[in-house]
C-alpha cells in the first residue's frame, strides 16, 4: 500500500473534522481503519463512500451477526441473501425472484414520494436479475387514527404506492395495514415485490471481463436523496443547502421504460453483470459490483449524466436520484445496448471500465478525485455484536380469569370494525390489482395469488407479522410470523416455498431493543428450519424511533408458494349453504395479547400464544392435500380475532350466513 | 374576493411531468425548448372583504393543503395586498 | 380477424388486451410500438391500457401525438374498426377520434373494481353478441375516467344511440352508488359517427375467463371475431 | 428566455380537481372558500432571444399540446412581448 498522495479534491475541501466523521456516522476507531486501510486521510467523496458502504443499510453491522444465523439453503433455493434479491426455482425452467424493502424514514417526512420511490427501488431490485415482476405486496403500519398525523400518512403513502405500481403495471395483489401508537412517530412502509425468470437466465452483479466497459443507463443525476451527511458536503457546492432536496422523487413512467428496456436487452446476452442504483445509488452499485468480481473500476464523473451543474464528486456518488442501474457490458455489445435504450429514450453513457487495480478509482476533469482500494470497503465492515437483554414474556394469562362478554355477537362487531380487522377494500381498491390478467385471488384473502405464464400454475404470495406477539415475546412473534405467513400460503393450496423478510425495530444501541432483534431472529429461525421454509432474502431497517419511543418490533415476513393447478385453489368464501365447517387444529382459549384483550378490555398483556410447529406442519399438511383432494370449498386461516371474526370473515365473502356449535 | 396561488417544485427536485413534456415538444419539432417545469395554478373565491385577511387565511390554506411544503413552494396573489 | 395492439411508451396493459384477442381468434394480434414500427394491415386496430407518457400533463395528450397516431385516424376514417380501453379511450379523445374528454375521477383517487355496464346497442362490431338492457360485469381500473363533454355534445350521443355501456346497479338501474368516477350520465362507453371506433374507460379484456373471476367481457371479442372475420 | 403559460378550465366545464379541493378546505374548516378552480401553470425556458417569436412559438405548442383547447383556455406571458 503506497501512501499515495491525497487526490485533488473539490473546490474548497475542508480538512476532516471529528464532527465531519461523527456527521458521516462513523466512530473514531473506524474513521483509524479507514486511514489505515488508505494509508492517508481520506477525501471528501472517500469518506462519503466508506460512510454508505459502512451504513446500517449497506453494512447490516448491527444485525449481520444474527441474520447469518437463518436458515438459507433449501431444495428450492438457487440463489440466497447476498444478491439485490432471492432467486428460486418454481419448476418448468422457471424461477421466482423476490424481496423486501423499507422507505420507513422518506414516508414520514414525504408520504407520498417515500412510498412511491420505496416501491420504484424494490421492483429494480427484482428487474435487475432479469426478471419480469408479477406481483407487488406492501406491509404497512401507521400511529393511531385518531393522531393528528394519521389521516395524512394514510392518504399520501397509499396513494404513492399506487400512482407508482399501477403507472408500472405491476398488480398490487396482497399486503398487511396495522394501527397502533408505537407507530405515532415511526410509520412503516415496507415493499415487496415477486417476478418470474427463466432458471438459465438470471443475472447477477458480480463484474467480470477486464477492460469491460461500464454502463449507465436510466434517468440522469440530481442532488436529491443525498444522505444526513451532507452537511460536511455543503461547503462544497457553492449553493446552499436549500438545492439539495433530501426527499427524492419518484418517476415511475421512466422506471417503466427502464424495465422493459433492460428486459429487452437481458434477452440478448450483452449483459456481463448489471445492478440497480439503490440505497446510495453510484457508490454501492460500482463497488460491489467490483469486489463481487474481484476486480477494480474507474469511473469518470464528466460521463455521467446529471441534470444539474457543478455536482462534486462527493453528490454524484451519493445521489439517490432514482431509476438508474449500471451494467458491466460484454465486448462489441454496445451499439447494440445502445439502440434498445435510445429506443426507450433512455439515457445511456459509457461511465467506466473495469480495471485488475482491486481499486475505486474516481476522475473528474481529468484529475483523480477518488482512488481507493475495493475489499476493506466491504470486507472491513464494521460488525458489532451489540450487548443486549432478552425481553421477559409476561406469564400466560388465565382466560377464565377474564369477565365474559355480555354480548358475544356486538364485541364481534366491535372487532370487525377496529382499525386492524376491518375490510381494507378502501386502501386496495386505489390499487390494481388486475393489470396483467393473470390474478386469480384478488385482494382480501389469506393469500393472493397470481397465474404462472398460461398456467396451470400459481404462486401463491403473502406478508405477515404480529407485532404485539413479538413486543411480549420477540422469540415467539418472531416463529408466529413465519408460521402465519406458511399458513396463508397453505389455506389457497399452494406448497410454501421460501421467505423475504423485513426487520424494522428501534435503536439497536438500546440492549433491550436489540434483545427483541435477536429474540424475533430466534424465533423466526426455529420456525424456518422447522417448515423447510428458508430465508432468500431480505431488509433491515433500525432505528424506527422517535424522542425514545421506539415502534413494536416488526420482523415483516414475505412469503411465496406454488400451486400446480389453480383451478383447484381455495379462498375464503364458502359457495353455498349446507357445507360442513369443520375447525381444524387444537383451541384452547388463548387470550394473551390478543385484539380482543385490546379492542374490547383495553389491555394489552399477557403472553402471546405459544407456536406449535410439529402441529403447525401437520396440521397444514394435512389441510392442503384436502385442498388438492378437491373436497374443500372454502378455507381461512385463524389468525387476530380467532374463532369468531374468521367465521364472520367466511360469510361475509361468501354472503351466507354461519351457524357455530359449541362443543358439548 | 378572488385569490390565486402558484405552487411549483422546488430546485432540484425532479420534474418528472415537465421532462416529460419537454421530450413531447421535441418529438413535435419544438427544438428551442431547453427546460420545462409543470406547476399547479389555484384560483380561489373567497367570502372575505379585507384583502390582508385573506391573504392571511390563504397563506393557511397553503401550509395545510394546497402545496406539499417538502417539496413545493407556493406563491400567492391577493387584489389590493 | 387480424388485429394489431398499438404500444406507447407507459401503456402496460398489451399483453391482457393480446390475451383476451388470443382466446377470441386463435390469432396472434401484432404488437406495434408507436415510433419507427409498420401499422400492418389489420381488421381491428386496439390503443390498449396503460399510462402512456406517465399520464404526464393530460391523459393520453401526447401519445395523440405519437407518430403511429396519424395512420390510426387515417385506417380509422377508412372504416378499419379501433377498440380504445381506458387510456386508449383518453388518448383517442385527445386525438379527435371520439367527443369529450376523460378528467379526474371524482373521488380524486384510482379505482380498481369490478363494475356492471348496461349494453344501450347491440351494434356490430362491437356488442353484436349482446342484447341491448344486457348487465355485463368487468372491472375498471383508472384514476382520470370521469367523461365530460358539453350538452350538445352528450345529447347528439344519446340521439344517435352512440353511447354503447353506461355504468348501472346489477339491476341495469343508472344509480350514482354504481357509477365509479362521476361520468356525465353514466356513460362508460361511445362510438364515434361512423361506429367503427369504440372508446371505452373499463376492461373487458380481464374478465374472459371463468379463472380469473368471470367472462363476462368476453362477449366483445368474440363479437369483432365474428363481425370482422376476414 | 422565460415563457409562463397558465392553462385553465373553460367556465362552466366540469372540475373534479377543484371541487374536491372546495371540500376538502371545507373539511379544514376554511369556511370562507365559496369556488375553487386548479388550472396548470407551465414554466419554459426557450433557446430564443426575440420576445415576438418566442410568443409565437409558444402560442403553437399551446395549441397542438399544452392545452386541450376544447376544455380548455391558455394565457401566454413572454418577458418583454
Amino acid at each position: 500500500m503506497t501512501a499515495a498522495a491525497r487526490p485533488a479534491h473539490g473546490k474548497n475541501e475542508p480538512t476532516i473534522t471529528p464532527e465531519i466523521v461523527r456527521d458521516h456516522g462513523l466512530k473514531p476507531e473506524e474513521y483509524d481503519r479507514v486511514v489505515q486501510f488508505m494509508g492517508r486521510e481520506p477525501s471528501m467523496v472517500e469518506l462519503g463512500i466508506v460512510s454508505v458502504m459502512w451504513s446500517e443499510h449497506c453494512s447490516y453491522k448491527s444485525s449481520r451477526r444474527w441474520l447469518r444465523t437463518l436458515p438459507t439453503k433449501g431444495a428450492c433455493v438457487i440463489q440466497g441473501p447476498g444478491e439485490n434479491a432471492g432467486v428460486i426455482d418454481i419448476g418448468d425452467g422457471q424461477a421466482a425472484v423476490f424481496k423486501m424493502e423499507s422507505h420507513n424514514h422518506p414516508s414520514f417526512i414525504e408520504p407520498y414520494q417515500g412510498a412511491a420511490t420505496g416501491v420504484g427501488g424494490i421492483m429494480r431490485d427484482v428487474f435487475t436479475m432479469g426478471a419480469r415482476p408479477v406481483a407487488n405486496l406492501n406491509a404497512l403500519r401507521f400511529g393511531a387514527p385518531d393522531h393528528p398525523k394519521t389521516r395524512h400518512l394514510v392518504a399520501g403513502v397509499v396513494a404513492g404506492i399506487g400512482g407508482y405500481g399501477n403507472c408500472m403495471g405491476v398488480p398490487t395483489v396482497g399486503g398487511e395495514c396495522n394501527f397502533h401508537p408505537a407507530y405515532n412517530g415511526n410509520i412503516l412502509v415496507n415493499a415487496m415485490t415477486v417476478g418470474i425468470a427463466p432458471k438459465d437466465r438470471i443475472f447477477y452483479s458480480a463484474a467480470a471481463g477486464v477492460g469491460n466497459q461500464v454502463v449507465y443507463v436510466g434517468a440522469k443525476t440530481g442532488r436529491d436523496g443525498i444522505h444526513g451527511a451532507t452537511m460536511a458536503s455543503a461547503e462544497f457546492s457553492d449553493d446552499s443547502e436549500a438545492k439539495r432536496p433530501t426527499v427524492q422523487v419518484g418517476d415511475p413512467f421512466t422506471e417503466k421504460l427502464l424495465l422493459e428496456a433492460c428486459l429487452e436487452l437481458m434477452a440478448t446476452d450483452a449483459i456481463v453483470a448489471i445492478q440497480d442504483m439503490g440505497a446510495a445509488g453510484l457508490t454501492c452499485s460500482s463497488v460491489e459490483m467490483a469486489d463481487k468480481g474481484g476486480l477494480g473500476i474507474e469511473l469518470d464523473l464528466d460521463r455521467v449524466p446529471v441534470r444539474e451543474t457543478g455536482m462534486s464528486p462527493y453528490e454524484i456518488m451519493l445521489s439517490e436520484s432514482q431509476e438508474r442501474m449500471l451494467m458491466v457490458l460484454k465486448p462489441g455489445t454496445e451499439a447494440l445496448a445502445r439502440r434498445v435504450f435510445e429506443k426507450y429514450e433512455l439515457d445511456f453513457a459509457v461511465v467506466g471500465h473495469l480495471t485488475t487495480t482491486g481499486r475505486l478509482v474516481l476522475k473528474q476533469g481529468g484529475k483523480v478525485v477518488g482512488d481507493m482500494p475495493v475489499k476493506p470497503l466491504v470486507e472491513q465492515a464494521p460488525q458489532y455484536d451489540r450487548p443486549f437483554v432478552a425481553t421477559q414474556a409476561p406469564a400466560p394469562l388465565d382466560a377464565a380469569a377474564l369477565p365474559m362478554p355480555k354480548d358475544p355477537i356486538a364485541a364481534l362487531k366491535a372487532l370487525v370494525a377496529s382499525a386492524d380487522l376491518c375490510s381494507k377494500r378502501w386502501i386496495w381498491e386505489q390499487y390494481d390489482h388486475l393489470v396483467r390478467g393473470d390474478t386469480v385471488i384478488r385482494p382480501g384473502g389469506d393469500a393472493a395469488l397470481v397465474r404462472v405464464g398460461d398456467g396451470p400454475k400459481g404462486l401463491a404470495v403473502t406478508s405477515d407479522c404480529t407485532p404485539r406477539y413479538c413486543k411480549a415475546d420477540p422469540r415467539t412473534g418472531g416463529a408466529q410470523a413465519v408460521a402465519e405467513a406458511w399458513r396463508n400460503l397453505t389455506a389457497v393450496g399452494a406448497t410454501p416455498l421460501a421467505v423475504t423478510d423485513n426487520l424494522n425495530f428501534g435503536n439497536p444501541e438500546k440492549p433491550p431493543i436489540m434483545g427483541q432483534l435477536v429474540g424475533c431472529i430466534q424465533g423466526m429461525g426455529e420456525a424456518c428450519t422447522a417448515l423447510d421454509f428458508p430465508v432468500v432474502s431480505g431488509n433491515v431497517s433500525l432505528y424506527n424511533e422517535t424522542s425514545g419511543e421506539a415502534i413494536l418490533p416488526t420482523p415483516v415476513i414475505g412469503a411465496v408458494g406454488l400451486i400446480a393447478d389453480i383451478t383447484k385453489a381455495a379462498t375464503i368464501a364458502p359457495k353455498g349453504p349446507g357445507e360442513t365447517l369443520v375447525l381444524v387444529g387444537a383451541t384452547q382459549g388463548w387470550l394473551g395479547q390478543s385484539v380482543y384483550l385490546r379492542e374490547i378490555l383495553g389491555r394489552e398483556d399477557g403472553a402471546p400464544p405459544p407456536v406449535d410447529l410439529a402441529a403447525e406442519r401437520r396440521n397444514g399438511d394435512f389441510v392442503r392435500r384436502m385442498i388438492a383432494s378437491g373436497l374443500v370449498s372454502a378455507c381461512h386461516d385463524l389468525g387476530d380475532g380467532g374463532l369468531l371474526v374468521a367465521a364472520a370473515e367466511m360469510a361475509l365473502a361468501g354472503n351466507l350466513g354461519i351457524t357455530l356449535v359449541a362443543a358439548p | 374576493m378572488k385569490a390565486k396561488v402558484h405552487v411549483t417544485l422546488k430546485a432540484g427536485v425532479l420534474d418528472p411531468q415537465g421532462k416529460a413534456i419537454g421530450n413531447a415538444l421535441h418529438g413535435l419539432g419544438f427544438a428551442a425548448v431547453k427546460d420545462v417545469r409543470q406547476g399547479k395554478y389555484i384560483e380561489l373565491e373567497l367570502d372575505e372583504r379585507d384583502p390582508l385577511k385573506a391573504r392571511e387565511t390563504v397563506e393557511r390554506m397553503c401550509k395545510s393543503l394546497l402545496a406539499n411544503t417538502v417539496i413545493e413552494n407556493y406563491r400567492i396573489e391577493v387584489d389590493g395586498a | 380477424m387480424r388485429s394489431a395492439i398499438v404500444v406507447f411508451p407507459g401503456t402496460n396493459r398489451e399483453r391482457d388486451m393480446a390475451l383476451a384477442l388470443r382466446r377470441a381468434t386463435g390469432r396472434e394480434p401484432a404488437i406495434v410500438w408507436h415510433r419507427g414500427e409498420e401499422l400492418p394491415k389489420v381488421d381491428l386496430i386496439v390503443l390498449p391500457g396503460g399510462f402512456a407518457h406517465g399520464d404526464y400533463l393530460r391523459c393520453g395528450a401526447m401519445a395523440a401525438h405519437s407518430p403511429i397516431m396519424a395512420e390510426v385516424k387515417k385506417r380509422a376514417a377508412e372504416g378499419v374498426a379501433v377498440l380504445a380501453v381506458c387510456n386508449g379511450f383518453q388518448a383517442a379523445c385527445e386525438a379527435g377520434m371520439l367527443p369529450g374528454v376523460l378528467m379526474a375521477n371524482a373521488s380524486l383517487k384510482f379505482v380498481c373494481r369490478d363494475v356492471y355496464l348496461r349494453v344501450e346497442r347491440s351494434l356490430r362490431p362491437f356488442t353484436g353478441r349482446y342484447n341491448a338492457g344486457t348487465v355485463i360485469r368487468v372491472p375498471v381500473a383508472h384514476h382520470d375516467g370521469n367523461y365530460y363533454a358539453d350538452k350538445e355534445t352528450l345529447d347528439r350521443l344519446e340521439g344517435e344511440g352512440r353511447v354503447l355501456f353506461r355504468y348501472s346497479a346489477p339491476s341495469g338501474d343508472l344509480l350514482d352508488a354504481h357509477n365509479p368516477n362521476g361520468s356525465a350520465r353514466f356513460i362508460a362507453g361511445i362510438v364515434n359517427e361512423r361506429g367503427n371506433v369504440l372508446g371505452m374507460m373499463p376492461h373487458p379484456e380481464d374478465l374472459v375467463d371463468p379463472v380469473m373471476g368471470g367472462s363476462d367481457g368476453f362477449g366483445l371479442f368474440q363479437g369483432l371475431a365474428e363481425s370482422l372475420a376476414a
